[in-house]
């Protein structure tokens, strides 16, 4: 179970199917290889083969983009930003970036990386004729609009100094405009291009600065990298000769692991697999909090769920813990939703938060209250309308028809006709999020989905701001309350972060409330990892590429 | 009397047992067959003509087809117990056999020469070519026409005239001493069953060949026996000299025949009828089967089955009717 | 061309033509026609039987299904009573087929499986509404199914639970339930046994007398037509190459063919096998898509000379009633027999 | 007559048992066969089961039982529980009602429309041939598997989604057996005789051609529904067809796609992957009696 | 012959373009469009609609449907939204492997079912005879996952003999060419295994009726009557006449064994055309779903042609005109 999601490092809110998609499975290798060979292996799937860092739409693209190229910053365990191929300083009023390339930089064929190659990326992104993912890294920035537009010639937003130094101009001081710094920087030379199309005949021939080169890529079978030996960080030479991913379905990962033919991969996180790892000699799990949750979203701007009560009613008549068991098979690797915050982040309130245990007859009364009247057929009706509830359930990931099939047993039991749809998940994203605000009353009353995060607890855009419910915009429950637009526009351009706490101190408390989107759980992050990796440790900011230069192999 | 048989059939038995009942197809035949005769079986559809022929040539499909008893005897060899060589060496050899429908008789992915030339490597040991060579002669002695040509069409190309002339070439190509005719001009227009015919006779004449000739025309069969079997519901019931048999026949069921086929000629206003209808071989009725359309039916005709019986020293019959009085005359 | 209109002619064929055409090429374009019937022309008189004999392929069932417009001809006019049958409307065609019949040469396939006997023969009734209720159809069945040779309690049977004989009973039955006045029967016996064809053959001469029928009989076995026959009218190729009564056509053949024919077909008279000296015809029916020129028969005609594979022969009365299309008969050509 | 009118009567008030139909022809026929006999017993005891189970079973389609989750065949839940505690006996037999269910939707649909198609371009022929010929073309080259997959994961995939979508992708099959064998019955002398005798269009349609062509269908039928049901659970399998919450041997069998199912919950699956097997084999059991049983050509 | 060919190519365009028409006719309802699945989570609604201008989804239909079959009659399919290259080319990535598992299946279902299929009707109703039926049977009514899924148990899992995933292990791609062929033998043993098996219990059970029904011919007599070996008459004479029919059951087996394909290659993990058509059509890869498909029904339309041209091969008695 991985997130899908962009390649750069730092992880922006990622809206994705938190589990990852159905039938993905895939070739790879075979039995161990001779002892002693200096290669991590890892398991996967869902390799595209678009690996440009500008370009690739996948986590798994992703991995290898980010072995093979470099960013201008990193991410810490922490989830803070650090420099990685360039030291930068902000202005006062927190609108221009300046970065310094660090010295000796070179690609891995042998060129240096400039400040060219910088502007070079960043302008690649605002192109006119550019069709990838990324636009939203340079479209806050200063004379995006002309430029994309064809209407300027320069991109005024992105400066170059000298021969070291490009300085960034944003539109707006906001405080996670650091998080589009991450991207692998594209060699000018290498990349230079008369047109558009001849730029991304080179995804499948990346060249980056990075300690990794792509060796050879089998579609659907296998990305086998070499380390750099011409890695200009000598210091941070990787310790291995290279990395083979070979793609793996989920349904034989753990036999592929116990037999040793990878060292590396990410099950589905539930106990039962936990267990299998635990039980086999060579391979240990690691897991740790996911930085993102599940949630379930309600249409509140008609009946039902117009009414707070009739949210909050059919959240505590919602056995989640029992959901986490069912689903997760073990309350360790997951917990109960609360706020839409991950526990990992500084942002997450220590308390206060109401847990929405398990409780019929809170849930019975709460809808007495709210006006909707059990009638003999043993449903609840209010002004003649009886409570239905049609839940959209994409069928990718097990969780949202898990968690279906246990409101189908107990909503009945407080008179909820509740009517499941099941579809995929683009499906039920056109229905939901990407459908015209008018439309989506018709669609769905509920439906569920997963959600990756930004280390930054920036609520913008996301669930519960009103500017993001137009279609196409993430807040598909219509939510509105004025409160909650002041604070997230305070939340994103506050930079003290003492201050910042106690803003989302305040609008976990509103939204925990209000439920109009209701957070289901917190999951954990499980990995399977040959014993035989050393010096692999990761955790919520950091994935196993970010351990390239330190990993060893006994 | 006449020279040895070259092939005696003794008691033959051969049944089906089906989901309706076992079917009698030859019951108790017996017959001789001498050299360079032919030999006539006359009889409707389905009384058990081609099944004794087969059963001569071992090729009745077992199951569901069974050899329930019997001999039949070919130089000195029991056929009936001879092994798979034996009688893979006498079939298209020795005796030899030429079915009824020519459009369905011939392999219709192989060419005609192939088809021929097949049956000459198997028994006379020559290579390829040399059986090409010979089928081709065999091709213009049956009388078609640029024979080269024809050798290397295949069967679908050729009327049914021709095929039947191939068919007569295939099974002449060894020289057999029998030759078994299963109604070979049955499905051929007048003309063509003329032409056909007269070659059979004078292919006979060359090769010395003894025939036995089945139909169920018998006009066709005055015209090429020296003696006729009449078979009724599988079994014998008349065997005689061709002429004996058509100028007195003896036994009910031959004269009906005889007089209920309109010659050229027939006068009158009415054909003489045989009443009833063919029995089903599977229910037969009891004593003689002929019995329940017999117009001289007795009491012993519906208990006991006649057995065939020599009636003079050219002719036998299976009839209680003709063994009383072994001298009345019909009509 | 026919030499006397006669006045009580049930049925006239006038230059009847029935051609297939044969598709092939990249368009399925009409390559070529098969002749099947070829300018053919006669009278039957009510009451009697017109006997037409030919070889495999030669036309004769395409005459009788084409004379009936079970196909639709390409040439010619059939009459029926001075009705004109190929200018009949739906409707007016739909009346007329109750009085024209066919009978098949096919036992097996000529009765539908799935129906019994009752239905079989009864259906055409209610169709054209000649019975009020099934009663009544009951009765008729019943009536036709005595007079076919059948038994009453064999009217609710299927077609398989008969042998072929009462299948060809039960395709009789099932004509001439209708009232006909005209029956085409198709090689109607020649699929039969031996003992059972001339049970047919009688059944039929006594339905024929009892019911003042006429028939078209179609048999390519000359004692049987010679057997039934009023007329007799001898095909070869799509065309009728003599015509005349049973008597002219049997006893003073005119053309070459219906000699080599007669010669040709078996008998047990030990006398005529003795001294007879057949006329046996060389090679195969010529294919009608292609018929030879001039006279069809060239081919295969031992008395052929030059000018018959030139000139088409004309029809030649010899004698009133006999007609045939020979150059010899015409007196074009002379042979030495 | 008044034989005739006994007989009549007879036949009016009690079948004659010298009477034999086909249809109880081809019914001794098939009784010959045992194996298909014990498959027509199987396969009505499953029908029998699925009707009934869920009607007397104690649990309900919905209901989860937390305490007893994934356990085990047990006296209480005879087939175990599922991942959410939910009877997976119960939920076999709703399973096996959803699946045979859409199997005989879809062939009773497919049929339908191949009967009147292929009746029309057999009798008819000409343009109205071409033109119905040509359609089917279009639906035998669909990439059948991948256009399922295409309709089902596009729209709601509702079991009347699932049915139309198979229906339409497989009528063109049982049009073609239905225009074959009408262009070979309208040959037969039985059809020129309707002709001459002047029977009418509908009739010879409908009396005469399809009676007989009904034999074929019947067999393509279940053939029909065996295939039916291995599509449907393939698909279900595959996450593409029906889905979850309702229950049908395909989806009931897809957690065994992961093999720690196979390896530890083996009731998940076995009960619906034996059930469909049952099934399918004893449909085509039948089937293949029945072609034996209709077709003379294939008698013993 | 010539003419023949010709027509029936010509009679395939309206058959494709019916195809291709309603499958874009699906496509168009389907809710959701390539830009969904690229969007990244940071984009506003207006970059969002600027990349779905881009990839051409909000033109009339018609219009998309005319362009592509332009473009596509010279050869160009677009390019795959997911893999940012041309259809063509991840069509070719993946064409090979699905070929291989497809013609090693089918020789294997041939290899197995057609003898297997002459033995028991040859001796009809013996123990080898009901032993074939039911080894038939029982492979026609196995779901193919069912049996993917317990071979994999089996022999993957349990006893490891056999690799669990993939088409060949990459460590060994530099090997030399025996041992890679041996690597990918040794891959392929299971999915062919099932899709072979499937495969040999159709074709036995065609063949087995097929031969029943020409046995009973009068030429295999005629055969039998000239003294020729049981061998000769069954497989010479018999069997040249049961394999027409099997020539036609080839031809339309292929598209069934592309969809057999899909099964097996998603059960094995075999990076094929299956997997990647399932993929495309989850990810709104609507170029690519295009682009498969029609490639598929090409295939089967010539399938059918060549089947029919074999059949005339086999059959002398057939000429196409
Ligand atoms: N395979 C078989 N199964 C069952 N009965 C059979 C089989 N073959 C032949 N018979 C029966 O054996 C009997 C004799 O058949 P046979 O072929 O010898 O008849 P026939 O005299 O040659 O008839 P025909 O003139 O029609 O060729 C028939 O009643 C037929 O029903
Ligand atoms: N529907 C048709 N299409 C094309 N050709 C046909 C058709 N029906 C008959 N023919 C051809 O017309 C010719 C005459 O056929 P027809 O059936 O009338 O002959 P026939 O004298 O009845 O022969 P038979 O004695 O074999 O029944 C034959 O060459 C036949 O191939
Ligand atoms: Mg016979
Ligand atoms: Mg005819």
């Amino acid at each position: 179970t991985q997130p899908a999601a962009p390649a750069p490092a730092p992880t922006p809110a990622e809206e994705t199917p938190a589990e990852e998609p159905p039938a993905e499975e895939t070739p790879a290798e075979e039995p161990a290889p001779a002892k002693g060979d200096n290669i991590l292996k890892v398991g996967g799937s869902g390799y595209d083969g678009v690996f440009n860092p500008i370009m690739s739409s996948n986590v798994y693209d992703g991995y290898v983009v980010d072995l093979i190229f470099e960013g201008l910053v990193t991410l810490d365990a922490e989830g803070n930003y650090i420099p990685n191929l360039a030291d930068w300083e902000v202005s006062e009023d927190h609108k221009v970036y300046t970065f310094t390339l660090k010295d000796g930089i070179k690609f891995s064929d042998g060129t240096p990386l400039t400040a060219e190659d910088v502007v070079f990326t960043y302008t690649t992104i605002a192109h006119p004729d550019y069709d990838g993912p990324r636009s939203y890294a340079v479209s806050g920035m200063k004379g995006y609009k002309e430029y994309h537009a064809g209407e300027a010639e320069e991109f005024a937003g992105v400066q170059l100094i000298d021969e070291k130094t490009v300085a960034f101009t944003f539109d707006e001081a906001i405080v996670s405009n650091i998080e589009n710094f991450g991207y692998g920087i594209l060699s000018k030379d290498y990349y230079g291009f008369e047109d558009y199309a001849t730029f991304t005949e080179k995804n499948n021939a990346p060249m980056g600065s990075g300690p990794m080169l792509l060796e050879d890529f089998a579609p659907k079978q296998h990305v086998i990298l070499d380390t750099n030996t011409n890695y200009w960080d000598a210091a941070r030479m990787p310790k291995i000769d290279g990395v083979l991913i070979v793609e793996v379905s989920e349904d034989t990962i753990l036999s592929a692991l116990e037999s040793g033919q990878i060292d590396l991969a990410q099950p589905q996180t539930n106990k039962d697999n936990l267990d299998t790892i635990n039980a086999m000699q060579n391979v240990s799990p690691v897991t740790y909090l996911g930085n993102g949750y599940t949630f379930m979203c309600f249409e509140t701007t008609t009946p039902p769920f117009n009414q707070k009560e009739v949210r909050q009613a059919l959240l505590y008549a919602l056995d989640r813990k029992e959901f986490i068991k069912a689903e997760y098979k073990s309350e360790e690797l997951a917990s109960v939703g609360m706020a839409p915050i991950s526990p990992v982040s500084w942002a997450f309130p220590e308390e206060g938060l109401n847990a929405y245990d398990f409780d019929l007859d809170k849930a019975n009364q709460l809808l007495d209250e709210a006006g909707w009247e059990m009638a003999d057929d043993g449903f609840r009706y209010k002004d003649g309308e009886k409570l239905y509830v049609k839940w959209l359930i994409y069928t990718e990931s097990t969780w949202p028809g898990t968690l279906a099939g246990m409101a189908a047993d107990t909503w009945k039991q407080i008179g909820v006709d509740l009517f499941t749809d099941m579809m995929d998940f683009n499906t039920v994203a056109e229905l939901t999020m990407d459908a015209q605000p008018a439309d989506r009353p018709n669609n769905f009353d509920i439906y569920t989905m997963g959600f990756s995060l930004a280390p930054d607890p920036d609520l913008a855009g996301a669930l519960f701001d009103a500017d993001a419910s137009a279609a196409g915009g993430f807040n598909a429950s219509g939510f509105r309350d004025e409160r909650v637009q002041e604070l997230i526009q305070k939340g994103r351009t506050t930079f003290d972060q003492a201050e910042r706490i106690k803003i989302y101190d305040e609008l976990a408390k509103i939204l925990n409330d209000e439920v109009a989107t209701a957070i289901v759980a917190y999951r954990n992050e499980m990995w399977g990892v040959n014993n035989r990796v050393k010096n692999l440790d990761i955790s919520t900011y950091l994935t196993w590429v970010s351990f390239i230069h330190d990993v060893e192999l006994e | 009397m006449r020279k040895q048989p070259i092939l005696q059939v003794k008691n033959l038995k051969t049944y089906f047992h089906t989901d309706s009942g076992t079917v009698k197809a030859a019951d108790d035949v017996s017959f001789d067959v001498y050299p360079e005769e032919t030999l006539g079986i006359v009889g409707e559809s389905g009384c058990g003509k081609s099944i004794t022929c087969m059963s001569i040539m071992q090729l009745v499909e077992t199951p569901p087809g069974k050899y329930e008893g019997g001999e039949i005897l070919f130089d000195g060899i029991d056929i009936m117990k001879a092994s798979k060589r034996q009688i893979m060496d006498i079939r298209g050899n020795q005796i030899s056999m030429i079915f009824q429908e020519p459009m369905t008789s011939l392999n219709p992915v192989f060419r005609v020469a192939d088809q021929i030339a097949e049956a000459i490597m198997v028994h006379q040991n020559v290579n390829k070519k040399d059986a090409e060579e010979q089928a081709v002669d065999m091709l213009r002695k049956v009388g078609i026409p640029n024979p080269e040509r024809v050798a290397r069409d295949f069967p679908f190309a050729l009327s049914g005239g021709m095929r039947q002339r191939v068919m007569i070439a295939m099974a002449l190509a060894c020289k057999p001493k029998i030759l078994i005719a299963d109604e070979p001009t049955t499905a051929l227009d007048v003309t063509i069953q003329a032409q056909v015919l007269q070659l059979m006779n004078d292919l006979k004449d060359d090769y010395q060949t003894s025939v036995i000739f089945i139909t169920h025309d018998l006009g066709v069969i005055a015209e090429m026996s020296d003696r006729v079997m009449v078979m009724y519901a599988g079994k014998i019931v008349e065997l005689a000299d061709v002429e004996e048999l058509f100028t007195t026949p003896k036994h009910p069921y031959t004269i009906g025949l005889m007089k209920s086929k309109p010659d050229m000629s027939t006068t009158g206003d009415r054909l003489t009828v045989i009443q009833g209808n063919v029995p089903n071989l599977n229910r037969l009725p009891s004593g003689c089967a002929f019995h329940p359309r017999c117009p001289y039916v007795m009491d012993i005709c519906k208990e006991e089955t006649p057995d065939l019986r020599d009636i003079s020293a050219t002719r036998k019959a299976a009839c209680w009717k003709v063994f009383q009085e072994k001298e009345v005359s019909y009509e | 061309m026919s030499d006397t209109t006669k006045q009580d002619a049930l049925l006239r064929v006038d230059n009847l033509v029935k051609h297939f055409p044969i598709r092939g090429g990249l368009f399925k374009q009409v390559k070529a026609h098969v002749r099947a019937v070829d300018h053919v022309s006669f009278e039957i008189e009510r009451g009697k039987v017109l006997g037409i004999v030919g070889e495999s392929g030669c036309g004769k069932t395409t005459l009788g299904r084409t004379m009936l417009r079970l196909t639709p001809p390409t040439d010619g006019k059939v009459y029926f009573k001075d009705i004109d049958v190929f200018a009949q409307n739906k409707e007016e065609m739909h009346k007329l087929r109750t009085k024209m019949q066919i009978i098949f040469q096919d036992p097996y396939s000529s009765l539908n499986p799935r129906l019994p006997v009752s239905e079989i023969i009864g259906e055409a009734l209610m169709q054209h509404k000649l019975v009020e209720n099934k009663t009544e159809m009951m009765d008729r069945v019943m009536d036709i199914i005595e007079k076919c040779g059948l038994f009453p309690e064999q009217a609710f049977r299927y077609p398989h639970q008969f042998s072929g004989g009462q299948r060809q009973r039960i395709c009789i039955a099932r004509a001439l339930v209708l009232n006909p006045e005209f029956v085409v029967c198709d090689e109607t016996v020649s699929a039969l046994d031996v003992s059972i064809q001339s049970q047919i053959i009688n059944l039929l001469k006594e339905m024929q007398e009892e019911l003042g029928l006429t028939y078209l009989f179609i048999s390519h076995d000359l004692s049987v037509i010679r057997f039934i026959s009023d007329q007799v009218g001898v095909m070869y190729l799509g065309e009728i190459v003599e015509y005349g009564d049973k008597k002219q056509i049997f006893d003073t053949p005119r053309h070459p063919y219906t000699e080599a024919l007669l010669s040709a077909a078996p008998s047990f008279d030990f006398e005529k096998i003795r001294t007879h000296k057949r006329i046996i015809l060389a090679g195969d029916i010529p294919s009608p898509v292609n018929p030879p020129s001039g006279c069809r028969f060239h081919t295969r005609c031992p008395y052929a000379q030059p000018l018959c594979a030139e000139e088409v022969p004309e029809d030649t009365v010899v004698e009133p009633g006999h007609r045939v299309r020979c150059h010899i008969a015409s007196g074009k050509i002379t042979v030495n027999r | 007559m008044s034989t005739r009118t006994d007989i009549v009567n007879r036949r009016l008030l009690k079948k004659d048992k010298n009477v034999e139909s086909f249809w109880a022809n081809v019914f001794k026929q098939f009784k010959r066969n045992k194996l298909a006999v014990v498959s027509t017993y199987i396969v009505l005891a499953i029908v029998l089961a699925c009707i009934i189970v869920p009607m007397v079973s104690p649990y309900s389609l919905e209901q989860t039982d937390t305490a007893n989750r994934a356990q085990a065949p047990s006296r209480s839940h005879w087939l175990g529980t599922d991942n959410i505690g939910r009877d997976l006996f119960t939920r076999l037999f709703i399973g096996g009602r959803i699946s045979l269910g859409i199997a005989l939707a879809v062939v009773t649909l497919e049929c339908i429309i191949g009967i009147v198609l292929g009746t029309l371009a057999g009798y008819y022929g000409g343009i109205v041939d071409g033109i119905i010929m040509r359609i089917s073309d279009i639906f035998l080259c669909f990439p059948f598997l991948i256009i399922c997959i295409v309709i089902v994961s596009i729209f709601s995939s509702g079991p009347a989604t699932l049915i139309l979508t198979l229906s339409i992708l497989s009528w063109p099959s049982i049009a073609r057996i239905v225009r074959a064998q009408i262009l070979s019955l309208r040959e037969l002398e039985y059809m020129e005789a309707c002709e001459a005798l002047g029977i009418s269009d509908f009739k010879r349609m409908f009396r005469h051609l399809l009676p007989n062509v009904m034999a074929y269908i019947i067999v393509y039928a279940t053939l029909g529904i065996a295939a039916t049901i291995l599509t449907e659970t393939s698909l279900s399998f595959l996450g593409l067809g029906i889905r979850f919450p309702i229950p049908t041997w395909g989806n009931l069998i897809q957690p065994a796609r992961e093999l720690v199912v196979i390896q530890k919950y083996w009731w998940y699956w076995m009960p619906s992957g034996i059930a469909i097997f049952l099934t399918v084999m004893c449909c085509n059991i039948i089937g293949d009696a029945l072609r034996d049983a209709v077709d003379p050509k294939m008698k013993r | 012959m010539r003419t023949y060919i010709i027509r029936r190519v010509a009679q395939m365009i309206p058959v494709f373009l019916g195809i291709m028409f309603i499958l874009f006719l699906l496509l168009q309802l389907a809710p959701g469009g390539p830009s969904n699945m690229l969007m990244d989570p940071r984009m506003t609604v207006e970059q969002k609609e600027e990349l779905a201008e881009k990839y051409g989804e909000n033109k009339p239909f018609y219009e998309k449907f005319f362009n592509w079959i332009v473009d596509a009659a010279q050869g160009n399919f677009g390019n795959s939204i997911t893999h940012k290259k041309p259809v063509t080319a991840v069509i070719n990535d993946f064409i090979g492997n699905t070929f291989l598992l497809s013609s090693l299946s089918l020789l294997v279902g041939l290899l197995i079912g057609v003898p297997l299929g002459i033995v028991s009707a040859t001796r009809q109703y013996s123990a080898v005879d009901y032993a074939a039926t039911v080894f038939a049977l029982i492979g026609v009514s196995l779901p193919a996952f069912f049996f993917a899924l317990l071979l994999l148990k089996a022999f993957a899992v349990d006893l490891a003999l056999f690799p669990i995933f993939g088409l060949a292990d990459p460590l060994l791609r530099k090997a030399d060419w025996l041992t890679r062929t041996l690597d990918k033998a040794h891959h392929l043993v299971l999915p062919v295994t099932v899709l072979g098996m499937t495969q040999a219990a159709s074709f036995m059970r065609y063949t087995r009726s097929s031969m029943l029904e020409v046995i009973r011919q009068d030429y295999v007599r005629t055969a039998r009557a000239k003294g020729l070996k049981e061998k000769v008459v069954i497989y010479k004479h018999a069997f040249r006449n049961a394999m027409i029919p099997i020539i036609t059951l080839l031809g339309f087996s292929i598209p069934g064994l592309l969809s057999g394909a899909l099964m097996t290659e998603t059960i094995f993990s075999l990076p094929g055309l299956g997997k990647a058509s399932v993929e495309a059509v989850s990810q709104r890869n609507f170029p690519l779903v295009l682009g498969i498909n029609a490639m598929l029904s090409i295939v089967t339309l010539f399938a059918a042609l060549i089947a029919d041209l074999l059949y005339a091969a086999a059959d002398p008695r057939i000429r196409y005109d």
